[in-house]
């Protein structure tokens, strides 16, 4: 697969200026850039699932012009997106034979397919589900599998990857890799899209860097480093991936008592303190989402208080804002943000009260401020009243993000907030949080990328099937230990 | 997290199945018919449940159900169409019109067949005209159908000259006109003896047809993937606008055969009667389990809700409810019975919620 | 004006007709789906053919019970400055104001069909007596069932001043026989067939053994009615009157399933309202009322001429 | 970011701004009233544009575009209502009766006061209904509105007593009776001499208010957001169930003072004239750039559309289109407007594609 001088534009955004590349039979081909660099287009430009402006794609040296992702996929070419891609309403054997030919002229003979289904859920580590069950009703980890196996059933020669790891636990991502290597050996082409260095190296053999829309550089990973790589990225050295500000835990803030939900979490009990980072890790579905989300207001509360300095507040969204509680959701494309709507409106939509005198709001003030918000987390867009949904998914991300900030909350609850961010721009937030932390904000910061908990927290507590099993200080943990706190309850 | 799906109680696996049953819809119509065969035999003539009564009824519903059908994949598709009415009636004028103008019913087969074959393709033409225009504009199908159902309505009083068209006896072959005979002369149904009218038969045999479409066919999956999420049947390489299409076209294809029951039924073609019927078949897919923003919906299930809508509106009659108050109760009725089916999904949560304390 | 005709078709437009030019008179019917307004605008272009300088505009709402859209067809007809109206009003008092409205502006009114309020100064009012009507309606019945046994009304929709006239005069007339007992008269058959014909389906269910007649009050209920009756192998039995002719019912007729047809005159009521009008704006004085009669129609007497030409009015094309 | 903002092409901006001044729907307006003006210089009377038959249109669009109004804070929310149509006629009937019932018009300013109050408190009843149903059972709008849509027209038809309310001219105020006043008496207009109709002077007044309250409000923005995506509006905290609920029980006000202008206009109240209307209404909406998916929407684009729908029906009629044709050109006029609209986002991409080939 080789791709000349690919050039894609967006209304007045290039998205892709020039982009030059080769991925191999038998390879892995990393593509790492900054968010909004162009990656996601790239791949979907291949997929079929956008037209290129100009440009040229082959692939095993016959030019390749896809129509869309049917074509695509008639060619070989199967796409594992940034952002989940599934039918809800369907079954999951139907899910990941979407888009195949039925066995016996249109007709669905099921059970001569159940074996192609078995199959793909088994290399993901799904045995346990049944085919027939509903997909919408999967966790988000088990649905970003399911994406796995349809292009895995797929029979596909040359493979997409577009941050598949971003929702995935530490086991499931190794359980990836070891599909994925397997794939090569098949002498499958693969394309990764990853913001973890760590990852690309373990897995990939190439790299190709974007910037802007062009590429920078390319070329085998042996032959470069990590810094390397980041400046490359950057346009710039990057010289500390995990910046910290100092920042010291004051007194108690939020008491949580027995929070227990249904059936997530199960009697809860922590405090957290003023200028404190809390982490929480734990594997998927050990319901730590649902911990933040009984926090905030947001889930069925079975038992339990939360306490913010001293007072009992009640389990309503709009008390527990008051109360100074901001929620950043994981899953951004279906509840994070309203897509139409422009950054300014996403980002003020918290707390619109802020710009109005007897609820006539002052718009230009509106503007300037969120204006202010954009440019703090760095949100690349070309004005605040494009809609959300023009921009990468990295750069969504850091709208929601602006929201939590605009709204002035005291304790952030922020769920997988690096999710999809690039490596420079995650400096810059581990960086914020530590400012944060040091105005005396309280931070509670999920995660299932442990490198992150453990350079930026003061504190981690570990989950496992809903209970909170240990809480330690951030130095006196280390990633195995926190694992096997993690599984431990599991076995 | 196989432990995860042992959590699933057996509540939740039971709900399951009465999900793939429609047991909602059943359940609620089985309490509607109750509760007239109850009221009927303290306060109304006892015929209730007669059997010259439940051919009625069962004929009524298939003048809605046939359509429905149609309608039904339309739904499950994430499209909506108000042409159908619409379309309905000028199907169903075009057959008035030419068995008006045509010979004599003994003496044309060969030109019945050819006029049921221009009504079948007229009624896939205006589905196919929704499905290029929703597929080539990208306009919402709530526009464009609002639009062509003016447009049909325009063509049908073009076609009729603006009035009844009514197609005498003798030009009527004798399964046309006894297509939605529910009296109790034996040998005037399809199968001579057994009583089950022919518009009946009809939407049985239909029924199982797109049900099997639906569930069975690849055709089948893509409908359901377009409507549950367009944008990731798109991207498994799915041929959105040709499923779309397809799902039209092959909706008017009912529509029409709708047309041919409803003029069976009157043997009458007027384009207006037909302004008002799209929100009845609407109606049955929904109460049927059909979900408008797409991806779910049953065969089954729309055939209950058929049921419903023409059980209450009988019952009404029977009990002599006047017309007035029998509006209210359908309109209730309506509202309730697509409760009645949420609560199997768990839904309104509050008072799962309360029940659960 | 000399507005638009074939032979002036580019010709400037100007304002108000003046002599030479064609008088323009706009035509309103309640609705313009069924065949009744048909033979009133053949009746009406009957008139224009003769007087040679009038041309005729035919407009009206869709269907029957759309007073809004009526209303504004007045008013575009205002709008186009044409030299009188002919209307059926949908709702006696929903066009007074809008008539009102074209008096103002010096075009005169003639109203036909259906009554309209008192206020307005109306040339005149051209109708068939639709409460006389009921009552032949009912004699009729009275002779078909041997003046005893259950009858059923079956009513129209809500809101139609000519039907409810019928309605009205259809019970009246029933008082004459006491024998006769209304079983039921509060179920309406909506606007068209299919409607009918389920609630009469329904309502013979109830009432099937014991029914001696029905009666139907316009073409749409009746035609709805027939198949009913036919469905339920009842036609003949159960004696039936319709109201309006359409080809179902006169086959009815000849075929004994329904045994009288009470018609009106709709040619007629085309042609006399725009000689009435004419002749006013001509200057000639004009009756407030002409009747355009009502007929009782059977199978005796359904081949006789008069009878004949009144069960297939003449209609446009 | 400044270097990103530079990038903006002018193009955009250009399209942006289209957008703010629902540029769509008015290019589309004016081509249709340029199409119409030019026909009928050349077949028509030359009156399209007179004075008297643009009062005649501006009122015909106010009774449309005021419970329009409404209807656009309810899609922008995300919602349908498919009974604004007999809620509305149910408003103008209560009114119709009311009149009648009551005292002449000179002795009773207060009973006239009160009526109104109860007309408008009718309304916001109809639409809180919907509100709460929708909010307290889950049950989509569509479902909910068709019932209470049968429910409405039944209520309307026992206060009515099944046929037309009639209040005669004594007891009506001037004002009342002069609302929709169109003809050439100046001094039956509000203002003496300015001869713009009661009904439009109404419409501006509430289109201002409704804009701002979009606009500018925060309760307005709660409405776009909740609209757009409604797990969103629950993490922001806004309390979407109460604002579902105001907005439609404030879309029953709109619905309520358009039962008002419906009463004025014809001065009847008859329960079944309102089935149909919604759909009038909401393709009102539409036309106006209205998003049936939610989170978008305009008042202005909705009177643009109220217009368009009012134009293309008077000029087909001053051009003496015969009514066949002229449902024909309405609905492919429709569908053609909302296609002009969608251009300007870009839609359908296979065209512009081709355009920049
Ligand atoms: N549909 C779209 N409309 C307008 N602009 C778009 C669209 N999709 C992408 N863009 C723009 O194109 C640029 C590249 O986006 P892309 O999604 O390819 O970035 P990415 O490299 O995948 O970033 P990330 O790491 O954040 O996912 C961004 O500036 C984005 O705003
Ligand atoms: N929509 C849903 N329907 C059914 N079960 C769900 C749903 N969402 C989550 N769960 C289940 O609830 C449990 C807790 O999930 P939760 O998302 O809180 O875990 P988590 O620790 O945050 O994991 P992740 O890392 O995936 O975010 C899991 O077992 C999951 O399968
Ligand atoms: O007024 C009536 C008319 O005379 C004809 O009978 O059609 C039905 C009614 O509108
Ligand atoms: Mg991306
Ligand atoms: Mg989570």
């Amino acid at each position: 697969m080789s791709v000349t001088d690919l050039r894609k534009r967006f209304g007045p955004t290039h998205a892709l200026r020039g982009v030059t590349l080769s991925a191999y039979s038998g390879r892995v081909l990393a593509l790492i850039g900054e968010n909004g660099a162009g990656k996601s287009t790239l791949l979907k430009t291949i997929s079929g699932a956008h037209q290129a402006d100009s440009g040229q794609m082959q692939i095993e040296g016959h030019l390749y012009a896809p129509s869309g992702p049917h074509a695509a996929r008639h060619s070989g070419v199967a796409m594992i997106y940034q952002e989940l891609n599934l039918a809800p309403d369907l079954s999951i054997e139907d899910n990941i034979l979407l888009g195949q030919k039925g066995t016996g002229g249109g007709l669905l003979i099921r059970s001569r397919q159940r074996d192609i289904v078995r199959r793909a859920l088994d290399q993901v580590g799904l045995r346990h589900l049944s085919p027939s069950d509903n997909t919408g009703q999967q966790s988000l980890a088990s649905r970003q599998l399911i994406e796995v196996a349809r292009a895995l059933a797929s029979d596909a020669k040359l493979i997409l990857l577009d941050e598949p790891t971003s929702s995935l636990p530490k086991a499931d991502v190794a359980r990836l890799f070891e599909i994925v290597r397997r794939l090569k050996q098949q002498g499958l082409a693969i394309i990764y899209i990853s913001h973890f260095l760590e990852e690309v190296r373990e897995i990939a053999d190439d790299y190709a860097v974007l910037r802007d829309g062009e590429s920078v550089g390319s070329g085998r990973l042996d032959k470069i480093d990590d810094s390397q790589i980041v400046s490359l990225m950057v346009g710039r050295d990057v010289d500390d991936l995990f910046p910290n500000v100092p920042h010291t835990p004051g007194s108690e803030r939020v008491r949580l008592t027995n929070l227990s939900g249904a059936p997530y979490p199960q009697q809860v009990s922590v405090t957290l303190r003023r200028g404190e980072i809390f982490g929480v890790a734990g594997l998927v579905g050990a319901g730590r989402t649902e911990l933040l989300r009984t926090i905030f207001g947001l889930d069925y509360l079975r038992e339990g208080k939360v306490h913010v300095d001293g007072k009992s507040i009640p389990h309503r969204v709009r008390a527990r804002m008051r109360a100074g509680f901001g929620l950043l959701s994981e899953d951004r494309k279906g509840e994070g943000l309203a897509q139409d709507l422009s950054i300014t409106e996403n980002i003020t939509l918290g707390n619109t009260r802020r710009y109005a005198k007897a609820g006539i709001i002052n718009l230009s003030a509106r503007r300037t401020d969120s204006q202010r918000w954009a440019w703090k987390v760095e949100v690349k867009s070309h004005s605040v009243d494009q809609s959300v949904s023009e921009l990468s998914g990295g750069n969504q991300q850091k709208v929601a993000l602006a929201r939590i900030l605009q709204q002035d909350a005291e304790v952030l609850l922020l769920d997988e907030p690096t999710k999809g961010i690039d490596v420079g721009t995650k400096a810059e937030i581990y960086r914020m949080m530590g400012e944060l932390a040091a105005e005396g904000k309280t931070i509670v910061f999920v995660s299932s990328y442990l490198p992150e908990l453990l350079a930026v927290c003061d504190r981690i507590a570990v989950m496992a099937r809903g209970s909170m099993v240990e809480v330690r200080n951030a130095d006196d943990w280390t990633q195995e230990e926190v694992m096997a706190a993690a599984t431990e309850t599991q076995t | 997290m196989s432990e995860v799906a042992s959590r699933e109680s057996n509540s939740s696996q039971w709900w399951r199945l009465l999900g793939k049953l429609q047991l909602g819809p059943l359940i609620a119509l089985a309490v509607i018919v109750a509760f007239f065969y109850i009221a009927d035999g303290y306060w109304g003539s006892g015929n209730f449940l007669s059997d010259y009564s439940i051919r009625m009824n069962l004929n009524a519903a298939a003048l809605i159900a046939v359509p429905a059908m149609g309608m039904t994949m339309i739904i499950i598709a994430g499209g909506i169409d108000l042409s159908a009415g619409t379309a309905l009636t000028l199907c169903g004028t075009i057959l008035a019109v030419g068995l008006k103008t045509g010979p004599d019913a003994a003496d044309g087969t060969m030109y019945l067949f050819g006029l049921l074959a221009l009504v079948i393709a007229a009624g896939c033409a205006c589905g196919a005209a929704n499905g290029l225009l929703i597929t080539g504009t990208n306009v919402v199908p709530f526009i464009v159908t609002l639009g062509t159902m003016t447009i049909f309505l325009g063509i049908g009083q073009i076609i009729s000259s603006e009035s009844t068209v009514y197609a005498p006896t003798e030009k009527l072959p004798q399964w046309l006109r006894y297509l939605c005979y529910t009296g109790s002369v034996g040998s005037r149904y399809l199968m001579n003896g057994i009583m089950i009218p022919t518009s009946v038969l009809i939407s049985i045999a239909l029924a199982l047809l797109v049900s099997g479409m639906l569930n069975l066919t690849v055709f089948g999956r893509n409908t359901l993937a377009v409507g549950s999420n367009e944008s990731t049947a798109r991207l498994c390489g799915i041929n959105v606008p040709a499923t779309k299409l397809l799902v039209y076209s092959l909706a008017g294809v009912f529509t029409a055969i709708g047309g041919v029951l409803y003029f069976a039924n009157i043997k009458n073609g007027n384009p207006t009667d037909g302004s008002g019927k799209e929100l009845e078949i609407i109606a049955a897919v929904v109460l049927g389990g059909g979900s408008l923003s797409g991806g779910r919906g049953s065969v089954l299930g729309t055939i209950l809700g058929a049921l419903i809508i023409t059980t209450i509106r009988s019952g009404c009659t029977q009990l002599s409810i006047p017309n007035t108050y029998s509006q209210i109760v359908i309109g209730a009725i309506i509202i309730i019975a697509v409760i009645v089916d949420q609560l199997r999904h768990g839904s309104p949560e509050w008072l799962f919620r309360m029940i659960r304390r | 004006g000399c507005g638009r005709s074939s032979d002036s078709a580019d010709s400037s437009p100007s304002g108000q007709g003046e002599s030479g030019g064609k008088l323009r008179i706009a035509v309103i019917p309640k609705g313009t789906s069924h065949e009744f307004w048909k033979s009133v605008h053949f009746g009406a272009q009957k008139a224009a053919e003769e007087l040679g300088n009038v041309e005729i505009e035919w407009r009206g709402p869709l269907v029957e019970s759309d007073t809004g859209s009526q209303i504004e067809v007045v008013k575009n007809m205002i709008t186009k400055q044409v030299d009188g109206i002919v209307l059926a009003p949908n709702q006696k008092g929903g066009l007074v104001d809008a008539v009102q409205e074209a008096i103002d502006e010096s075009i005169p009114v003639v109203i036909f069909d259906s009554g309209l309020d008192e206020g307005p100064e109306i040339v005149s009012y051209v109708a068939t007596d639709n409460f006389k009507g009921g009552q032949m309606a009912a004699d009729a019945m009275a002779e078909a069932i041997g003046e005893k046994g259950n009858v059923i009304l079956l009513r129209y929709i809500a809101g139609s001043e000519s039907t409810e006239q019928r309605e009205k005069g259809f019970l009246d007339g029933l008082k004459n026989y006491p024998d006769i007992t209304v079983v039921e008269s509060e179920q309406r058959g909506g606007d068209n067939a299919t409607m009918s014909k389920e609630k009469v389906d329904q309502l013979l269910q109830i009432h099937g053994e014991s029914l001696a007649g029905i009666f139907a009050v316009c073409e749409p209920n009746a035609n709805g009615t027939l198949e009913a009756l036919r469905n339920a192998g009842l036609n003949g039995k159960v004696k039936f009157i319709a109201f309006d002719p359409s080809d179902a019912l006169i086959a009815a007729l000849d075929d004994g399933s329904c045994s009288g047809i009470v018609v009106q005159d709709p040619v007629e009521m085309g042609y006399r309202s725009v000689m009435t009008l004419v002749g006013s704006i001509n200057g000639k004085a004009a009756e407030p009322f002409i009747s355009t009669g009502e007929y009782l129609i059977t199978k005796e007497n359904m081949n006789e001429e008069k009878e004949k030409s009144l069960l297939h009015p003449e209609i446009v094309e």
